[in-house]
């Protein structure tokens, strides 16, 4: 299981861009780019989490994550454009 | 209880009647009312009379009935010699006010009121004195307080404040006295006045004792109008003048000469006590009596005059020798007599001539010859001149002081005060019937008032005329009165004359002192005009209006408008307490630190970045990006912690909430406002923090598992058929939470409904929405499936991860979607059916087993076609309902914004 | 009667604002519905508070699990006596509501429904979450209430209010999770002593006092209360007034009482009750309209409370449960009393009202001297068992205070008496004069409420010995929690 | 109405192979178009040359649109910003998009792809596979 | 420990939110100090048992304590119903107002004054 | 001694594969020069990865259960992916976020909207 720990830490550092990205910006923009961003990181993190904790019912937040990520994505960048509009 | 007992109890209940029956005798009779009232007065004095037999006896009547346990206060009555005296004067004078009122009131006018306040201060006043239970003595005190702001407001709007000003300083002397008596309870060991005056070794002896006595002496000083705090009793002159006559020659006032008096048992003879006394009670005498005289309004004077005459009183009780005791008590009953004389007088005048100021009167003597005489009468008794009964109880009160022997000299200074007081007196006595009666007759249209007008002050002045000679009529009364308040005394009799004594060498000089002071009186009149005037009465509203500023000052942080002063508290005092819990950290039960997984490291340190980004950044959408990733990195924690339904819970609420803001920041401004005082903020925010983490670390997970997550664990599957043992607690073991965190959702949509008026053009959503073109499509994809996930979530919660949360919460991002998408809800998915069927659901279901004799929530199964439906899917199925009757609110309500409009 | 019936306070209101939600349109049928479980509830606490004067506590395990893992409630005469005065609050709010047409909007009736069983379920409960869910039950219909008709000045009452609110209730969802964190059970019951025998309980359980005390108003976390309350509608204030911070004060007894059984915190109590009876006076003395004075000084009344809960003896423990009773009715009727003239008036700064609205002015005075413990009303009663009690403990400070704060109460009284009831000097009046020429006068719906809420002040002065006998066993009940512990873990 | 079942069953058949060999073709240059952009990015050095071009489109449905613009956009290195109806168009962002007639040719043989795979097979609008410049 | 260390790191940034002027920012500090509140919940069900309670998908000995995990659900679906309600305040809020854009939350007269960019 | 089957193997190869991809979308949004760059990159790259992921998993973790939620999420995040950076995009043209330097030609601009979304 040490695999999985590594590619976790691996997530983990991409999150963290994420993260720095949705902080930094510059743009509003470029923080909507980052929440996806931030979603597909944490969805395959769980699907790694669900092997190394060796539960498969934990999968069911793969759909869950994907599903909320797309509509959060939407929701933001909606706002965005409210403001522009 | 004796029959005498009962008729203490029935003279109190006849005068509650009476106060009750006068404002409709007063519609009957109108101002005539009074002398009904005053029959009423003289009757409840005879029911009193065979009582009063026996008090002069030397017995005791009593009556007890107990009111509290605890604390205790018993309805206990006593009349003995003192309570008889004062009795006579509350009734007595009390009849002939009552008899006075109808002349003086305006004819017409509706004075049920002033009836009904008059009586029951007379109530009041007499449960005062024949009160023999600490307690109640002390309610009637106060009583007769708040009859007296009433009474004294009857002056119409200018009266407000004096008003104020009396009932605020005789409240605080009434809190003195509660005070006192709870501790005289204590140090007695019971509040049985009769017990506790016969206590007076334990009293004295009582740490307590020199509080208690400070305390009386603040609570009768203030009803007593001593310095400093005289300057009520003037200002309650605006009273009308019969208020005036009843309140401040006979009863109120005098309520402070009762109680020290009563509590002479006590404290007569304790130096502290003696010095305080007569310090204070000479001091108001001379100050009281110089103000006097160099007032204009008869009204002014006379109260002035009450506040000197106080003052001799206080200071003899203070001398404590029985000799002084019972000249203090003769000369409350000559006071009593000359003052509501005097009182009267002045309403007549008043009434007749239409002015109080001796300026403007002048030779009424011609024209109100009756008058003249009787004020003559009165004026006499009060410069105590022979052969009224003042001068017999002024040559007591002489002979009193001159014994004073509470230190060397003692005699001398106070007779030397008391004397100068006295030719004062003597002094303005002059001065109010010169100014009014003598000189030349200025308004010629007057005449003698009526008789029945001047009857009820004939009466006193005659009585007080008559007394005199005849003073050992009263030899009973008295001595009785002086044993009651003295039991170890050897009363004197009083004697009209005492031969060529030393106080008959006094008396002179006071007559011939006042004398000169009045030949003089224009010169003496401008030297006191030049005084300055102490006016107590400012002096108190200074006071008075610091404490309401001090107030303003105390409250302003609390009229703020920003929440941050408010929510800073709370923080604060975590902080403090943890700084408490740092210095118990030693104690028992403490220990360190949960394990942690090397992962934890990784996420904590993304937890961190996250957090601090957010605080950080002034974007708003950079903010709920950053609170989305928050939520996301916590979901994590939760699901290394083995709470993966926490996990799927928190991720969905997370995004209903950054949607939520999204959907409300759209009204807003894209940057957050320039923050101020940030360093305060975060020291604080960083102390709290850091008291949360030691918290944590020295209060969690140190235990082994509890005994109620084992039973869960081995109980869940046997018990409840569920698997995921979280689920079965929501909803088998724990229901009633869930009940109410449900409801909690009803009522959080039931509020934004009421909030968030709807939108006169329907639902949300709609043309309007931002990507149907696209999105639509995608909408009609997803749909199902998200329709099937949620169904999924809902029907294998009880065994995996989900339950009708998360199912709902699931249905609930089809909504927003929808809602993005453009896609109008049907008619069923609105708030209100949602609402109220899952509201009368999770009740229903939870209330169906009581029939059955189970308790509220107990599981049960519907055999239904095709199997069994458990009572706890209902149960979830009402979560679900309510979830989802929310998250369609919300998506309603907060959804179309102000940007739509356009 | 069986322990089985505890659930139904919490239920049926629940089920009756399921079903209003349902039928929003007659507000007749919302009255009779609202008025009629109310009043059923206050049928069955009287009978519950009748059976356990002999010191007998029911429970209900729900579910039929044992208790321990079951959530259980218990009633005892404590917490029967609390839910008796609630309801009987309840019903006169909904009666005031009725006549000050707060109840308008369809939502309201399901809303105070709601509230009132979050009320009822935090007295009955023995289990600290579930406390933690209760008083959220009752708080989120609060916040509703509040904002109820919206406007600038009412949404910010209601920031303020929502925000301070949450936070007291994370804190107290904290301090549930760290007693959990060390004793592994939210079970009162079980929990009996532990702050004794552990500095960590101890410390936990000071979390959960913490934020209970900022729910009930305790100086320093006070600030909210004054600066919202008074913005509410009139029958939301009264509402809130008997039930919101009385369940606070409610806990921290109950709390105070089983967990620290009295000790370790006394004088960090003791001070709390004096600076929160001190600041709570002044502040009201401070304020100039009469609903900003009446709910300043639920802040010192709060104080008053736990003053007795400091004494922790049976004298002062009675008398601050006395105190705690009569003072709920007492200061509801004064909230009617103001309310009633702003409904009529549009203002509260109008005078002569002891004139003009002589039912409206017998209420106000009997309450208002009610409340600055004149005797022989009930508010008398309660401070002279305070004053005794702390006497009694040669607790010469608080007796001080205590006395002082009753005279600063009178100070506060009479202000508003002779500004408003007496009035007429004041030239910035005008204004209010010119309202009052048109003949506005209070509607006998809005005073007869208060009229009714006056009596018990009379009655619970003169007849106290009820109410202070059942006051006595509640003490009796603090102070030896044995029988309620059997009964919440047996 | 009247068409035989084994003529129903021939257009079926070969709708589904359409699809199929669309789908393979689409396969292939996503992950070319992954590769692409995987490589740009690290790499050091810009290889950019961004543009936004204006595609008319041979597509008349909304599903014909919504499934072309969803394919462009899933594509690494092309996206879609506005979606335009009268006259249908769609605005694309190409990162590698240095000849921009190129380019707009890459995608138009996507969309000639797509409606042959979508339309029926006897479908006129099926039948010329090339896209005619000028016409709308 | 990292229990500890995120209930410290959270408390902390929702306080200071909390001392931030405007209610949306507010709002976002209460969700910070939920999620404390829940990751303390956690620990104090004792963090040494990391399997999720689900019978039958592993061993009982390793499952964590699930009452605080039903604890924290409950918490966080009814912090879920206060937090949108106090977002549906500041709508209102901002609707009672000037009816101009005003701050992002407008937590006081004091915000409004920030332009929009 | 760690015996790995052929599909273990595989399993790994996947989630590696994919974890680098994710690594390399976010590689890309720290290098690309704006925001539609980064849309167009970042959020494609990354549904590949997390594809990978959830196939690598689907072998590490094989069942019936396992392959019928991976086979869902892959199809959900295949046809979100693009509904998404479409939304991304639009708005961030429509926001005015600036194009990079290196953009040689917007039709865009200036382009007339239309009344339809
Ligand atoms: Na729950
Ligand atoms: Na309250």
């Amino acid at each position: 299981m040490t695999m999985t720990a590594v590619l976790l830490g691996v997530l983990a550092v991409t999150m963290a861009v994420a993260v720095w990205r949705m902080s930094a910006g510059p743009t509003d923009a470029d923080r909507v780019v980052a929440v996806d961003l931030a979603f597909v990181v944490f969805v395959a993190a769980v699907a790694l989490l669900a092997v190394r904790l060796d539960t498969p019912a934990v999968l069911i937040l793969v759909l869950a994550a994907t599903l909320l990520g797309f509509l959060t994505t939407v929701a933001v960048a909606h706002l965005l454009e409210r403001w522009s509009s | 209880m004796s029959g005498e007992g009962g008729a203490l109890v029935a003279a109190l209940l006849a005068m509650g009647v009476l106060a009750l029956l006068s404002p409709a005798l007063d519609r009957r009779l109108g101002r005539d009312a009074g002398y009904v009232l005053a029959v009423g007065f003289l009757v409840v004095a005879a029911v009193l009379t065979p009582a009063a037999s026996t008090a002069l006896d030397g017995g005791a009547v009593t009556f007890s009935h107990a009111w509290t346990d605890s604390p205790e206060i018993s309805f206990t009555l006593r009349m003995d010699g003192l309570a008889t005296l004062f009795c006579l004067l509350v009734l007595g004078v009390g009849a002939l006010i009552m008899a006075y009122c109808p002349r003086y009131l305006t004819a017409g006018g509706r004075h049920g009121r002033t009836y009904l306040l008059l009586t029951l201060f007379g109530g009041a006043m007499l449960g005062l004195v024949l009160a023999g239970d600490l307690l109640l003595l002390f309610v009637f005190w106060e009583m007769t307080t708040v009859a007296s702001f009433f009474l004294i407001g009857t002056g119409g709007a200018r009266a407000a404040r004096p008003a104020v000003r009396a009932l605020l300083v005789t409240g605080m002397g009434g809190l003195a006295l509660l005070v006192a008596m709870v501790l005289l309870g204590i140090a007695a060991g019971s509040t049985d006045l009769a017990t506790v005056l016969r206590a007076r070794e334990e009293v004295l002896d009582s740490p307590l004792s020199p509080a208690i006595a400070t305390l009386l002496i603040l609570a009768a000083f203030t009803k007593s109008a001593q310095v400093p705090f005289q300057f009520w009793l003037p200002g309650a002159m605006v009273a009308i003048t019969p208020v005036s006559a009843y309140l401040h020659a006979a009863t109120m006032v005098k309520a402070g000469i009762y109680l020290l008096l009563r509590f002479s048992a006590l404290y007569s003879g304790q130096t502290g006590w003696s010095v305080c006394l007569m310090g204070v009670g000479l001091l108001t005498a001379v100050l009281g009596a110089a103000q006097a005289l160099r007032e204009h309004d008869l009204k002014a004077l006379l109260a002035h005059s009450t506040v000197s005459q106080l003052g001799l009183l206080v200071a003899a009780i203070g001398v404590g020798t029985t000799v002084a005791l019972a000249a203090a008590i003769l000369h409350t009953f000559a006071h009593a007599l000359f003052k509501a004389t005097l009182f009267m007088i002045v309403g007549v005048i008043d009434r007749q001539a239409g002015s109080r100021d001796i300026r403007e009167l002048s030779g009424l003597m011609r024209i109100m010859p009756v008058t003249a005489t009787l004020a003559g009468l009165a004026g006499l008794s009060m410069a105590g001149v022979l052969p009224m009964i003042g001068f017999v109880s002024k040559e007591s009160l002489f002979q009193g002081f001159a014994g004073a022997d509470v230190f060397p000299g003692a005699g001398v200074v106070a007779a030397a005060l008391a004397v100068t007081a006295s030719a004062l007196t003597f002094a303005y006595g002059m001065r109010i019937f010169y100014g009014a009666f003598a000189g030349p007759m200025l308004q010629r249209q007057l005449h003698e008032p009526s008789w029945a007008f001047i009857a009820p002050a004939a009466v006193a002045a005659v009585a007080g005329a008559v007394l005199g000679p005849a003073v050992s009529v009263l030899d009973p009364l008295m001595r009785q009165a002086v044993l009651n308040a003295e039991p170890w005394a050897v009363p004197p009799y009083f004697a009209f004359w005492h031969g060529l004594s030393p106080e008959l060498f006094l008396s002179a000089l006071t007559i011939a002192s006042g004398l000169v002071l009045f030949s003089e009186r224009d010169r003496v009149d401008r030297m006191l005009q030049r005084l300055p005037r102490p006016d107590g009465a400012a002096a108190f509203d200074r006071v008075h209006s610091a404490v309401l500023g001090a107030g303003a000052v105390v409250g302003r942080p609390d009229r703020s408008d920003s929440t941050a002063a408010y929510l800073a508290r709370p923080a604060a005092a975590l902080v403090v307490l943890g700084c408490v819990g740092v210095f118990a950290a030693d104690g028992p039960g403490i220990r360190a630190g949960a394990p942690s997984d090397p992962v934890d490291w990784g996420v904590l340190a993304l937890l961190a970045m996250a957090v601090a980004a957010l605080v950080r950044t002034r974007s708003a959408l950079a903010a709920v990006s950053l609170l989305g990733a928050v939520g996301l990195i916590v979901a994590l924690w939760f699901l290394l912690a083995g709470a993966p339904d926490v996990a799927l819970t928190l991720l969905l609420v997370e995004v209903l909430t950054a949607m939520t803001a999204a959907f409300v920041l759209s009204d807003l401004a894209p940057r957050f406002p320039r923050p101020r005082r940030g360093a305060a903020a975060a020291a604080l925010a960083g102390a709290a923090g850091l008291v949360a983490a030691l918290g944590t670390l020295a209060l969690t997970g140190g235990r082994e598992l509890s005994p109620a997550g084992a039973y869960f664990l081995e109980a869940a599957e046997p018990e409840t058929g569920g698997r995921n043992v979280v689920n079965t607690i929501l909803v088998d073991f724990r229901g009633l939470d869930t009940l109410g965190e449900a409801s909690v959702l009803a009522a959080a949509a039931l509020g934004l409904l009421l909030l968030l008026p709807g939108q006169p053009d329907g639902t949300a959503g709609g043309p309007r929405a931002p990507y149907g073109r696209v999105l639509g499509p995608a909408h009609r994809l997803l749909l199902p499936g998200i329709a099937g996930l949620s169904a999924y979530l809902f029907l294998r919660g009880h065994y995996e991860p989900g339950g009708g949360f998360s199912a709902a919460l699931v249905a609930g991002t089809a909504v927003a979607f929808g809602y993005l998408a453009g896609r109008t809800g049907t008619r069923w998915l609105s708030p209100r059916p949602l609402l109220a069927a899952g509201l009368v659901l999770g009740a229903a279901v939870g209330l169906a087993a009581m029939p059955l004799g189970d308790p509220f929530l107990t599981p049960f199964t519907i055999a239904v076609p095709g199997g069994g439906l458990s009572s706890p899917l209902l149960f979830d199925a009402a979560v679900y309902l309510m979830v989802l009757g929310l998250v369609v609110t919300v998506v309603d309500r907060l959804g179309a914004g102000r940007g739509e409009h356009r | 009667m069986s322990g089985l019936v505890l659930a139904l306070p919490v239920a049926v209101p629940l089920l009756a604002a399921g079903v209003l939600v349902a039928y929003p349109g007659d507000r007749r049928v919302h009255r009779l519905v609202t008025s009629a479980v109310s009043a059923g509830v206050l049928a069955l606490s009287a009978v519950l508070l009748a059976g356990s004067l002999d010191g007998t506590v029911r429970s209900l395990s729900m579910g039929g699990w044992p208790p321990g893992f079951a959530i259980v409630f218990a009633a005892d005469v404590l917490s029967t006596l609390m839910l008796c005065v609630s309801a009987a609050l309840v019903l006169a709010s909904l009666a005031y509501a009725a006549g000050t047409g707060d109840d308008a909007s369809p939502r309201f009736a399901p809303l105070a429904m709601i509230l009132s069983a979050g009320v009822y379920g935090a007295f009955l409960t023995a289990d600290l979450f579930n406390l933690f869910v209760f008083v959220e039950v009752m708080l989120v219909p609060s916040y509703a209430l509040l904002t109820m008709s919206g406007g600038r000045a009412r949404t910010a009452a209601g920031r303020i209010y929502l925000t301070f609110s949450l936070l007291a209730s994370t804190l107290l969802l904290a301090g549930v999770g760290l007693v959990y964190g060390v004793t592994g059970t939210v079970n009162l019951g079980e929990l009996a002593g532990a702050a004794r025998q552990s500095t960590a309980v101890a410390l936990a359980g000071g979390v959960v006092l913490v934020a209970l005390a900022a729910k009930a108003a305790v100086v320093p976390l006070h600030g909210w209360l004054p600066r919202t309350y008074p913005e509410a509608p009139p029958a939301v204030t009264v509402l809130f007034s008997g039930l919101l911070t009385k369940v606070g004060v409610y806990a921290i007894i109950r709390f105070y009482a089983v967990v620290h059984e009295g000790t370790g915190l006394r004088w960090t109590v003791m001070a709390a009750a004096l600076l929160t009876m001190v600041v709570g006076v002044l502040g009201a003395v401070g304020e100039r309209e009469m609903r900003s004075i009446l709910t300043f000084h639920m802040v010192s009344q709060i104080g008053y409370i736990l003053l007795g809960l400091a004494l922790f003896t049976l004298a002062g423990l009675a008398a601050a449960v006395f105190f705690l009773v009569q003072y709920v009715l007492v200061k509801a009727a004064l909230l009617m009393c103001a309310g009633a003239v702003e409904t009529a008036y549009g203002t509260d700064r109008v005078d002569s009202l002891a004139r003009r609205e002589p039912l409206i002015a017998s209420a106000f005075l009997v309450s208002a001297l009610s409340l600055a413990g004149l005797p022989p009303l009930s508010g008398f009663v309660a401070k002279l068992g305070l004053v005794g009690a702390a006497a009694t403990e040669a607790d010469h400070l608080a007796v001080g205070v205590a006395v002082g704060v009753s005279f600063l109460t009178l100070v506060s009284m009479v202000k508003i008496w002779a500004g408003s009831f007496w009035g007429g000097e004041d030239p910035s009046r005008e204004e209010s004069l010119l309202r009052l020429m048109a003949r506005a006068t209070v509607r006998p719906a809005l005073a007869v409420p208060a009229l009714v809420l006056a009596v018990p002040s009379v009655v619970l002065g003169i007849a106290a010995q009820p109410l202070l006998t059942a006051a006595t066993e509640a003490a009796a009940g603090l102070l030896d929690a044995s029988a309620y512990v059997r009964a919440v873990t047996r | 109405m009247t068409a035989r079942p084994a003529g129903r069953l021939r257009r079926a058949a070969v709708r589904c192979a359409r699809v199929a060999a669309f789908l393979g073709h689409y396969g292939v240059q996503f992950l070319h178009a992954n590769v692409t952009v995987a490589r740009e990015i690290v790499t050091p050095g810009s290889g950019l040359a961004p543009a936004v071009v204006e595609m008319r489109l041979r597509c008349r449905t909304t599903a014909e649109t919504t499934v072309l613009a969803h394919l462009i956009t899933l594509t690494p290195g092309t996206l879609v910003l506005e979606v335009r109806t009268q006259p249908p168009t769609l605005f694309v962002h190409g990162m590698h998009a240095a000849d921009a007639d190129r380019f707009l040719g890459e995608l138009g043989d996507l969309e000639d792809r797509l409606l042959t795979a979508l339309r029926p097979p006897d479908s006129p609008a099926a039948r010329g596979t090339r896209r005619q410049e000028g016409k709308p | 420990m990292t229990a500890a260390i995120a209930v410290g790191v959270l408390t902390a940034g929702g306080f200071f939110l909390l001392l931030r002027p405007g209610l949306v920012r507010v709002t976002f500090g209460f969700v910070l100090l939920g999620h404390a509140a829940n990751v303390l919940l956690l620990a104090a069900g004792g963090l040494e048992r990391r399997e999720p309670p689900l019978i039958g998908d592993g061993d009982p000995a390793g499952m964590a304590d699930p009452l605080p995990q039903a604890f924290v659900l409950t918490a966080i679906v009814i912090t879920f119903g206060i937090t949108v309600y106090l977002l549906g305040l500041a709508r209102a809020e901002h609707l009672a107002g000037s009816g101009s854009r005003s701050g992002a939350g407008s937590g006081g007269p004091a915000e409004s004054a920030e332009p929009p960019r | 001694m760690v015996v790995v089957t052929v599909l273990e193997l595989l399993g790994h190869v996947l989630t590696t594969t994919g974890t680098a991809l994710v690594a390399i979308a976010a590689l890309g949004l720290i290098r690309l020069p704006d925001a539609y760059n980064r849309a167009n990159a970042v959020a494609k790259a990354a549904a590949l990865g997390v594809v990978c992921v959830l196939l690598g998993v689907l072998l590490l973790m094989p069942g019936v259960f396992t392959a019928v939620v991976l086979g869902l999420g892959v199809l959900l995040q295949l046809v979100t992916t693009p509904f998404a950076a479409y939304a991304v995009g639009r708005s961030a043209y429509r926001s005015g976020a600036p194009l990079a330097r290196a953009t040689h030609r917007d039709d865009l601009s200036g382009a007339p909207r239309d009344g339809g979304r």
